[in-house]
This record gives C-alpha cells, structure tokens and sequence, in this order.
C-alpha cells in the first residue's frame, strides 16, 4: 500500500506541467476554441513529449507505462483544459495493444506513438444513451474482410481523427472494429462542444473495417473503462485549478470593504469544495489503480469512481461559478471555461445517476476499497 | 381558507388566456416553449401588442394608464402569459424605472416617459450595478457633477441586460462624497444616444451576449431628468427593489419548464426509468411546494395583510428550482447535449440537428441560469436577509 | 383563493395554545411520558376543549368541522409536542364518519366527542412496510357477523384505546373493521415509542369484529390520509417550536466571546431552516386543503406533501440539534425531544422514500399545485 | 503506486486477526455486531486481554512497552479489531494521557501512571470541556490554586465521557488568570477518589448515561501531579489533540456498519428496493472514497511525508458517515425502529421483541450518533480549519 510517485513519473509530470504551462496557455486555447476546438499542431506537442506511447508495450515501440502514469499526464492536461482528447489516444493505444492482430498493431501502434495517427472511440449511438450494450450498429462478413454500417455521435475530435474503434453487431453480439478514416463511405460532419473542443457524427454506409475482436463488449468496456480512469485523473486536474482560481479570487475581490474570503458562510463554502476535490482525487487513485484489475473488480471501481467524480465535479463547477459571482459567468474569465469542463466530463462515459445505477447493481455483501 | 380561485378569477383568468391566445405570435411562442434564441425585434413585437392592450404595464395603476390589478390578478396574467409561452415582459421600463417615476417624478416627468413605456416603444436598460460592486450597489462611483442645467457623467456601469438594444438607460450616479455611501446617490435618466455613452456586449459562458457594459464619457444630461431630489436616489433604488414580489419566484415559468422537462425526459428514454423520474417527482414538489408558497403571499397581499416576509425566500427556492429543471432537462438529453451549434439555437434552422433538435439549446440554457443564483441579489445575501429577520 | 384563517379559527387556535401553553407544560410532559407516554387525564383535558368531535358532523354530535380546523388544532398540540395521539382521534372520528353504519356511528362518535372513547388505527403489519396494500390479518364470518385473527403493531397508545380500526382480509380483498377493546381474544403489549409517547402490539385472535366497510382499502387510505395532513400540521407546530429555541438558543450562547447567532455559517444554516419551515407550512395548508378532494387528487396531495414535510422534518430536527451543540443531545433540553417527534413522524404513515416514490408513481403530465 | 498492502503488512493483519479471534470474548463480539449494550465490564475485560498482550497501547512506542508499529499497522490493528466486533478501545487511558505523560511527564510519573494504563487496569476519564466551552476549549475556568505541595481544585468539568467509571481524570485547569485565555491553563492528574469530586451522569436523549458531570470542591492534588510546567497545559492538549489522525475517521467501524446495514435492509425487505438500495450504494462509495483518502494518510505517514493536511476532512466525512449509516439502520426497519423498550437493548433480554431484535437499537444508535457532528471539535470548527488551510 503505497501512494508515492515515483522519481520517473514526478519527471514525467513536470514535463508535462511545463507544456501545459509554458505551450499552452488560456489565450492559445481560446484561440484553438475559436478555431474548431482541435489543433493537430498542439496535439503533435503533445505526443512530441513522448505521451503517444505511453499504454503502448515498448515490444510496439511504446514506452510501456501503465494507468499510473496515465493519470499524472490526465491530470496535467486537465489542469490546462487541453482540447485535444488524449484521453482518446490512450483509450485507443490501450485498446489496440491488447485486442489488435498483430498486423494492426504493426500499422497502428508506431503512428499512434508518434503521433503521426490520432485513432478515438466511435461507440455513441443515439437510443443507448449510456449503455455500452445497445449498439444497432451493423457489421457483415465482404471477400476482403468486413464492412460497417453505422451512425456514431459526438465522436472526439471525429473529423480530425486517422481511425477509429467502432462496435457493431456481428453473427448477434457486437465486435470491435478498426475503420481508417481513407476508408470508402465514410463521412464526418464536426462541430464545437459544449467544453470548446471538437465533436462529430460518423456516418459509415458499407465501409471496409479491420476486426479487432468478436469479443466487442469486453473490449468496449475495457475500452470505456481506459477513458473513465483517464477522465477522472483529468478532472481532478480542472477542480485542482478551479479551486486555486476562486481562491484566488475570493482573496482579491472585496464587497462590503473587506475580502469576499472573509465570509464564514463562502469559507464553509470552500471547505466542502476541498473536501469534494480530495474525495476526488482520491478515487481518481482508486480509478487508476484497479484499472488493471479483473473485468468484473474493474468495472465496479470505475462506476464507483465516477459517481464521486460526478458528484464532486458538478459541486466544484458549481460553487467555483458562485463563488466568483457576475464574472464568473462570463466567456472571458477562465472559470467558466473550467465549468464546462466539468459539466462535459459529468456527462461523458456515464453520468452520476448512471454510475449510482451501476454501482447499486454491483454492490456485495461487503464493503470497502479491498471488497 | 380555500385553494381554488374564486368565479371572478376563474373567469379573469379565462380573459386573459383567450386574449393572449388571440394575440400572441406563433413564431414568438415556439421559440419560447423550445428555449430557441429570442431577437430584440420578438420581445419587442410582443411587448408592442401588449402595449397596445394597456398590458405591458400590467401592475400599474389606473391613474398611470395600467390596469389596475390586484396581486393576484397580476399572477394570473404572469401565469396565463407563461403558460402560453409568451416571453419575459422586458422589466426594465414597465416593472423596474415606471414605478420610481410614479413615485417620485414629477408630473412633467411622468408625462415624458410613462406613455413610451406602456407602448413598448421605448427601450430602457438598468445602470444599477458597476464594476466590483456585485451586491454592495450602494458603492457606485459613476459620478454626476451639476454644471448650470445639466449633469456631466463620468463612470463606467455594467451587467446591463440586453443594454445593446437600449435607448434609455435609468443609473445611480453618485451627486455627493459625503456622508455614509447611501447618502449622495442620485437617480438619473440618460439617452443613451447621447454623444459618450459607449456600449460594450459582454459575451457569457453560453456564447450570448446577454449584457453589457455602459460607458459615459463626459455625458451631457439635462438636470430634468433628475428624478426626484439629489442625493435621494438610494431611497428610490431601494422602493423599486422592493416593488418586486412574488414574481421574483418565477413559479409560473417553472411549472411551464416542468412539463417541458417531462417531454424531453420521454423523447429521451429516461421518464420511465425510476432514477431519473425519481429526480422529476422531487422537482415536481419544489414547484407545488414553491407556487403554494407563493399563493400565501398573494392571499396575503390580496387581504392587505403581510403574513410572510418571503421575498428573499422565494428568490432564494425559484432560483435554485431554475437552475434544477434546466439541468435535468440537460442530463436527460445526457450526451446529445454535449455539441455546441450555435446556430442550431436558431428557430427555422436547416442544419442537421444532432440528436434531436430540442437537444440543441439544453446546455446552453443549464450554463445561463447559473446567473439566477448570483443576479438580484446573490443568494447568498437573500440569506443573510433571511437570517436577519429570524435571527436579529 | 384564500389562506386566510376565519375568526372562529383564530379562536380554536387560541384556546389550544392556552390549554398547551399553561396545561402542558414540558415538566407535565416529561412526567407523562416517564410513567408510560400516555395521560388519560391530559387526553380528556384535549376532548374537554371540545375537539373530540371536530370531525363528527352536527348531526351525529359533533362540531362538524374541516381539515382547515383539524390543522389548526394539530399545529398547536404539535408545538406542546403533546404525547397524546388526537391526530388519531380525527382519523377514527373521520372514518367512523364516513364508513361507519348507523348503529356504530350512534354508538361510537358521541363517546369519541365527549373524550370517553378513544379510537385508533391498527393496520401495522410486519412485512407491510408502508404498503397500506399488504395486509394479512384475516376476517371470517361468523354466526353473529365477523371475527379477526391478525397481529398489528405499533398502535398509537394500543393499551389504552377503547377500540381499534382493523383492516384485514374477507372474501379475498381488504375490508375495515371496528373492533372494541373488551371484546374477547384481545392481546395488547404497550411499550414507550421513540418520541415518548406510547405504542402497542395488538393480537386478535378469533376476536369478534363490527364490519365498517368492504372498501377497506380505499377506507384504509382515506384513514392513511386523515393522518397525513394532521401529521403535517402537528410537524409544522413542532418545527415552528424547534426554530424559535434554537434562535434564542443561538442567541443566547457565546463562543469566543461573542453569540453564536453571529456566525454567518450558522445563520445561513438558520436561513435554510426557515426555507424548510416555510415549505413545510405551505405543503402543510395543501395537504389539508386538498384532503376532501377526490381519492386520486388526495392521494398524490398528501405523498407530495408528505415527501416535503419529510425532508424539512428531517433537516429542521438534525440541524437544531447541531446548533445547540452538547447540550442538544442531552434529555434534559427540549431540543431533543422536538428532535425525535420529528424523526418519527417522518417513519409514520410512510417515510421520504416511500412518498417520493408515491409522487413519482402518481406524476402527470401537467404541473403545479392544480395539475 | 500500489493499491494493495505489502506481503508483510499482510502476514502482520494475518496475525492480528488470529489473535483477535482467539482472544475477543464471543459475548462481547456479539454486542458490538448488534449494537447491544456495552457494560463497564465489557469495556474493560477486553482492555484487559489487549492490555496483557501488550496491545492496549497499541500506538506506543518500544520505550514505553508498546508494539513500536508503524501508522499502517496501526491501522490494521484497528481495523482487525472492528471487523471482529471489538469494542472501540476507551481513548482516555492509552490514547490520550498516555502520550501526554510520555512526551511531557517526567520519568517517575512516567512510571506511576503508564503501567496502569497499558494493561487497562486503571479507567482514566477527560477533563476538559466546562459548561459552557463547547469548541472555545481555552475558556477554561475550574482553577487550580496552589498552596504549598498541592493545588486545591473548584470548578466544574462536563461532557465527561464514561466519567461515571473513572478512577483517574486529566484535567485543563486555570493556573493564572494573566495573558491570552491560553495561557494560564496547566495539565493536572486527579485521583476520582479524592473527597470534593462528585460525579453526575447526564442522561442523553437515548436515554443513556454516556457522560457526566463532574465537580470539583476544594479538591487537593498533590503538585507532584502537574505534567509539565505549570501554565503551559495548553500546549500539552494541543500536542494530545493533534495526536489523533487517521483514527478520527473511523472508517474501519464503517466498514463493519455498512456491511451490518446490508444485513438488515434485506431481513427488513428493502435490500432489493431501488430507491432504498440506491440510498446504500452511495454509502457504499462515500466510505470507498473516504478509504482510499484515510490510506493516503497512511501512506503518507509511512513514508514521513504529509501529503494533506486532512485530520479535519476525516473528521468531518467520517462523522457525517457515521450518521448516515446509523440513519439508514433506522430507515430500514421504518415503524419498527420506533418502539423504545430500554432493556431490549440488553444482550440476553428474554422479552418479546417488536419486529426482529436487530430493530431495537436502531433509533437510540442514530438518536447518539448525532453527537459525532458536535464533539472532537465540531464540524463547524472543522470547517473553519480547512478553510483556513485552503483560503488562508
């Protein structure tokens, strides 16, 4: 039982702060927002510090790191509110690397790495809300291989990305599959979220796929679970910033001559913001630290991770927003940028309410973190 | 004691429904019941056809041209209008400066500006708040020096609602340094066509520009449009900020966004699953509980009696249940509210809709009313108001 | 519309509060519920005032009155937290009222006037939870008309009752019996409920039974909703009691030297009790004025406002005791026992859950206090 | 990073609970598991068996005849013992005076004092809060005055834990009324058997005498029982204060409740009711969460760094869980937690229950928990200290 990073990934974290800090900054964000809400050139930064390999086994040219690793980085990257989805990119080395043939893996896992391919999850359909196992989407054996048809939402970065991971229904249960965006009958259509980054529709009408496994719904799971563990660590990143700007704030702004950090009431107030992010954060530990246990274990932890991560992003979002008062619902202060965030995140992956489902179905006779 | 209205009222409130039924634009109404973008020219249109019914001023008076109404009367339009998805009646003119100019203008003051008001066809923004003072108005510093018949004003105003479309603007300047800050306010009425009055949207989280900063730079105002005495202005700011009541609780609205909610939650797939119903049943509480709250205060205000202080509660309560049915309505389209077309806000659109075209506004319309915890009053200092009255 | 309380209203009330104020004091109280939770004397004294005939009509020798009485009444008893349980006698009284065959009304509602007879509901069963549906006591006919053999609990003061309001089954549905006191086969246990009042488990068995109505179910949930809005009214004189000591208590107290009613944490947290009081209040009225409303309309006015008064109940009791620190768990101060009355009326007639769920169920289309 | 414990930590709980099995008398186990009540017997028996193995002071050091374990063996220490239905080791002996004598005492008290203490021979109670304190603890005004080789003590302490079973007490008492409330306060040992104290139980609204009341009249303590130097106790309680950290959270307690709760909503029928189940499910989490935060702690102290400043987070969040789970209990069994029958709650009572006999204590524990909010420091004062942490 040990929750101490070790040298490498404090290394690893100021590499990745220092981007953050020094390449990344709020002007430049907003100008990618503007923009489209993707920037190939930022997310080339990104992989250019190596991220691009970290889930891939270094036998694939990756650097073979694990969730650990992969929440320092998400943690980081929240804390700039990074638009580009490397979340994405671990969901889908992470994917690749343990379901892929080997060819694939060949093709695949060295353009992931160096970035060169961005490849992102394409599960969204519209009547499955947050259940990973209504997809309607089809696939079918052709001469060559398969081929898919689909209409997939709120793709990340949908119309930048080089492939995507697409569940479909194959001989009645879903598989996993691999489209490259070259492929034939693909089409995108992007647009904005509510965070400022990119989303879009990925219609496919009989377009050759690479079947990555007929096991899909495991392979969805694991897949989501990847993102759930990597958005809890990136959350935890938002509300460690969105509580050091209204501190900040509180401690500048003054009403009634004296600093609005002075009020009992709002003090209290923060107090139950920093319970809420140490909560977090220390699920957000829990999250990555059984995200390689087995399915079932892994399931469970990551639902209930996400219902504190829900609870404790919408209370922070929320309060840090009060807190700062008529500015804090304006576009040009960063809180409201942070707030989005968070409301984005809350609703990706599953809800709160979805995960309290999903925790009320797993629950044991016993109780606790070893349970 | 009775819950129902009585036959008058009944039949008040059948008046009124057929009326609004009659007169309110189709187009108006769609864009309201789906939470579409709503353009000057729509909230100025209905507010010019309420004019024209002697309605726009719906709680004035007879002796000012209004209808006369009593406390509930006025509920019942509010209700019947809401119902009918009629949008807010802009108050800045009608409900917030009328009042004050009732009360304290002049009858040549009172004449100038009370009939471009109840017509709807002047536009007025309020200059109350300014940079820093959040909930301390009291601590404006726009100053407004007296030279021969007029005022020179020089400050900077801001979170003026819809201020870009303004054409009068009512302010709290500040006319005296000494004293307790309260004391050397004024109330004055400015053109904003007035050469120096510089006006600056600012853009919120959900991409409007929903207010504005307002800047006068060496504005020339006529001494005339002094309301009442100078140095008095805070004694008038403060009868205005009381005028407001039971609508502060927008309970009316509410029980229209409600059933709104319950739509989507079916078009959506989650009406029938307890969970989220669950979340519905407890808001559908908050509403009964919230509007039965109000019908004391207007039974009370009816009986001339005042058996609640409640304005601060009810601010506090229709404040939160806002914020409460627009994030539900968000969470239940989940992630369908994720994408941000801004033109899909847009009513008549001909874009492709993501989802379904009521997921569109959901999100945007969740980040907005985060300001109805924050504007009015922070809820924050409605409670120390309620604690006062409790507490001492 | 109209909320006004007419001046024979305002009267009742006054004489309740006097009789509470200067008959009932805490110490008599506090007496009554050491030696058993239950006062014959202080009950007649409440029948003495002339209630118990509130809800018997003129002609059969009563006052004829409404529920708008029936709260007032309850509001005052609540604010003495009176142990004696009169909400019961509007229930009994109210249900004889309706139900009962003329030979049972000449017999019983004059003694329930005068205060000779006490009435109560006896439909708790053990695996009924609140469902007023499960019910297993069994109804037989006999040569002389009917004969029960159930076990019902938690009857309001069971061992002092003059007789009992049983649900139970006959000829496979539910129907509503009158059984009295001295009749044969009656077992009664008495013991202290958590308020300090008194409760019995009764058993029947073979025990001859006055048949009420074979519409025992709707009669049941009638009876169920009599309880209701008067337990909203006794909650609000409670709550209204549990708020003004603690405002003097707060007021009165010093920490570091100054009033603890000086601390904006706390007087923000004496704001939120006010709001819960006011709800309360406000679903209070509609309860009542909502319960000669038709079965439907009534049953989801008292779920919505019970569900409300729940939640105020609950957060008003816990907050008053953390207000008053230590000496808010002592027996000796009144806070604590305003605290229980207030925990068990939220476990009687349903708790939160169950009414959230009845409101859920009963949710329509439309919305408000009219829909 | 590693989630797991080390194989050593492992073979160390292993062998706890072994122990603990053998050792921890059935009867007891089973008043724990039932929330039955606990005699003063109970209590000490069980120091007793913990006090010959060397374990009542299971957090001292080698020097003084503790186990000398590090802050996770402690914790699993702890967490062995409740999972096994150990009553809470009674704190005032070992956990509180203890190191208090060991840090400040000199060498001969060291000896007099300890011995008794480690095998649980000796009850100890704590003197600190007086009518009227609360959280202000350096309001202190029981005043110890000396004359020659004693103090003659005369005040009055309260909220006296157990008191009524005390052979000794440790005391804050006023030495000097000069300077700040803080100083002027000395540490001072009282034998409970010296003429002029007298013990008065408070009954709390269980119905339980859990604390006291006790006076002090004229009391003489021979000045060889002042720890430390007079005037400066103050800095010895905070020292005595700060020296709980994890424990406070008693997150191990939950562990064991939640698990007991389970229990009962399904013999009560409502384990498979959504709306309750969901209620549990997210206890479920919160103790999760406040697990992985406590073993943080842990990790933290095991490595010698101080990664969060968190003893009033646990505090707060330990306390908050500790009511609801008790609430819960009660909501399970619903109108059977309502019947109060005071010897119910005796292991072994022969009487009819109502319901099932885990009902009986239900309402009394969630009626007792209600302290856990208000003791150790309220949760107001918790707040304040975070706060000050976070805001400065």
């Amino acid at each position: 039982m040990d929750f101490n990073f070790s040298d490498d990934q404090e290394q690893l974290r100021d590499a990745v702060r220092k981007w953050v800090e020094k390449g990344y900054g709020f002007a430049r964000r907003r100008e990618i927002a503007a923009t489209g809400g993707f920037s190939r050139e930022a997310y080339s930064e990104i992989t250019d510090l190596g991220l691009g390999g970290l889930y891939i086994p270094e036998a694939d040219g990756g650097l073979g790191m694990g969730p650990v690793e992969g929440m320092v980085v998400m943690e980081e990257l929240g804390r700039g509110i990074v638009l580009e989805p490397f979340g994405q990119t671990l969901v889908g080395s992470g994917i690749l690397s343990a379901y892929a043939p080997e060819e694939v893996r060949a093709e695949w896992l060295p353009k992931i790495a160096s970035g060169e391919a961005l490849v992102v999850l394409a599960h969204q359909e519209r009547a499955a809300r947050y259940h990973l196992d209504m997809c309607q989407a089809q696939a079918s054996a052709t001469a060559g291989g398969f081929s898919l048809s689909a209409h997939k939402s709120i793709v990340p970065a949908g119309d930048h990305a080089d492939a995507f991971l697409v569940p479909a229904q194959l001989d009645g249960r879903i598989a996993l599959f691999l489209v490259a965006r070259g492929a034939a009958g693909i089409t995108t259509r992007g647009y904005a979220t509510q965070d400022g980054a990119r989303g879009a529709e990925l219609t496919l009408a009989d377009t050759p796929a690479t079947l990555l496994t007929r096991e899909g719904l495991a392979a969805l799971e694991h897949a989501v679970d990847i993102g759930i563990a990597a958005l809890c660590a990136e959350a935890v990143g938002v509300m460690d910033m969105t509580l050091a700007v209204t501190v900040e704030y509180m401690n500048t702004r003054k009403q009634f001559g004296v600093a609005i950090a002075s009020f009992q009431a709002l003090r209290h107030r923060v107090a139950d913001m920093k319970m809420q992010l140490e909560l977090a954060r220390s699920m957000s530990y829990y999250a990555s630290l059984q995200l390689n246990a087995p399915a079932g274990e892994r399931r469970r932890a990551m639902a209930r991770a996400k219902y504190q991560l829900g609870q404790s992003m919408r209370f922070v979002g929320q309060q840090a927003v009060q807190l700062h008062g008529g500015i804090g619902v304006t576009d040009e202060y960063i809180v409201s940028h942070y707030f989005k965030k968070l409301t984005q995140l809350e609703m990706t992956f599953g809800d709160t309410l979805h995960h309290l489902g999903e925790v009320s179905e797993r629950m044991q006779e016993t109780a606790g973190v070893f349970a | 004691m009775d819950l129902a209205f009585t036959p008058e009222e009944q039949s008040f409130r059948e008046e009124v429904r057929a009326w609004v039924a009659a007169h309110l634009p189709a187009d108006i109404a769609h864009k309201v019941h789906n939470a579409l973008r709503l353009s000057r020219d729509d909230l100025q249109r209905w507010a010019k056809i309420l004019g024209k019914k002697g309605w726009l001023g719906y709680g004035w008076p007879k002796q000012f041209g209004g209808p006369g109404w009593n406390a509930v009367q006025k509920h019942l339009f509010e209700e019947e209008c809401a119902r009918a998805g009629g949008p807010r009646i802009v108050p800045f003119g009608p409900v917030m400066v009328a009042p004050v100019i009732m009360a304290f203008g002049n009858a040549e003051q009172q004449q100038r500006f009370l009939p471009g008001i109840a017509s709807g066809e002047v536009w007025w923004s309020q200059g109350y708040s300014e940079p820093g003072s959040g909930s301390d108005l009291a601590s404006v510093k726009t100053r407004a020096e007296r030279q021969g018949d007029k005022y020179i004003v020089n400050g900077q105003k801001t979170w003026t609602t819809l201020g870009q479309y303004g054409e009068w603007i009512f302010c709290l300047v500040r006319t005296s340094t000494e004293g307790k800050p309260q004391t050397g306010i004024s109330f004055l009425l400015i053109d904003m066509k007035s050469p120096g009055v510089t006006v600056r949207p600012i853009v919120l989280l959900d991409g409007e520009a929903e207010v504005n900063e307002v800047w006068f730079d060496n504005v020339e105002v006529p001494a005339e449009n002094l309301i009442g005495e100078e140095n008095k202005g805070w004694t008038y700011a403060k009868h205005l900020l009381s005028h407001e009541r039971t609508n502060i609780a927008d309970v009316n609205r509410a029980k229209r966004e409600l059933e709104r909610l319950k739509r989507i939650a079916k078009a959506e797939g989650v009406y029938e699953d307890q969970r989220f119903r669950d979340e519905i049943a407890k808001l559908e509480v908050d509403v009964v509980a919230l509007e039965m709250m109000v019908l004391r205060v207007l039974s009370a205000e009816k009986s001339g009696k005042n058996s609640l202080d409640v304005a601060a509660l009810l601010k506090i309560r229709g404040s939160e249940i806002q914020q409460r049915y627009s994030e539900l309505m968000m969470l239940a389209a989940g992630p369908y509210s994720l994408p941000f077309i801004f033109e899909a806000m847009e009513a008549g659109w001909q874009g492709d809709h993501v989802g379904a075209a009521h997921c569109a506004p959901l999100a945007s319309t969740y980040f907005n009313q985060r300001k109805t915890t924050i504007y009015g009053g922070s809820n924050e200092v409605q409670r120390n108001i309620v604690a006062q009255v409790v507490l001492g």
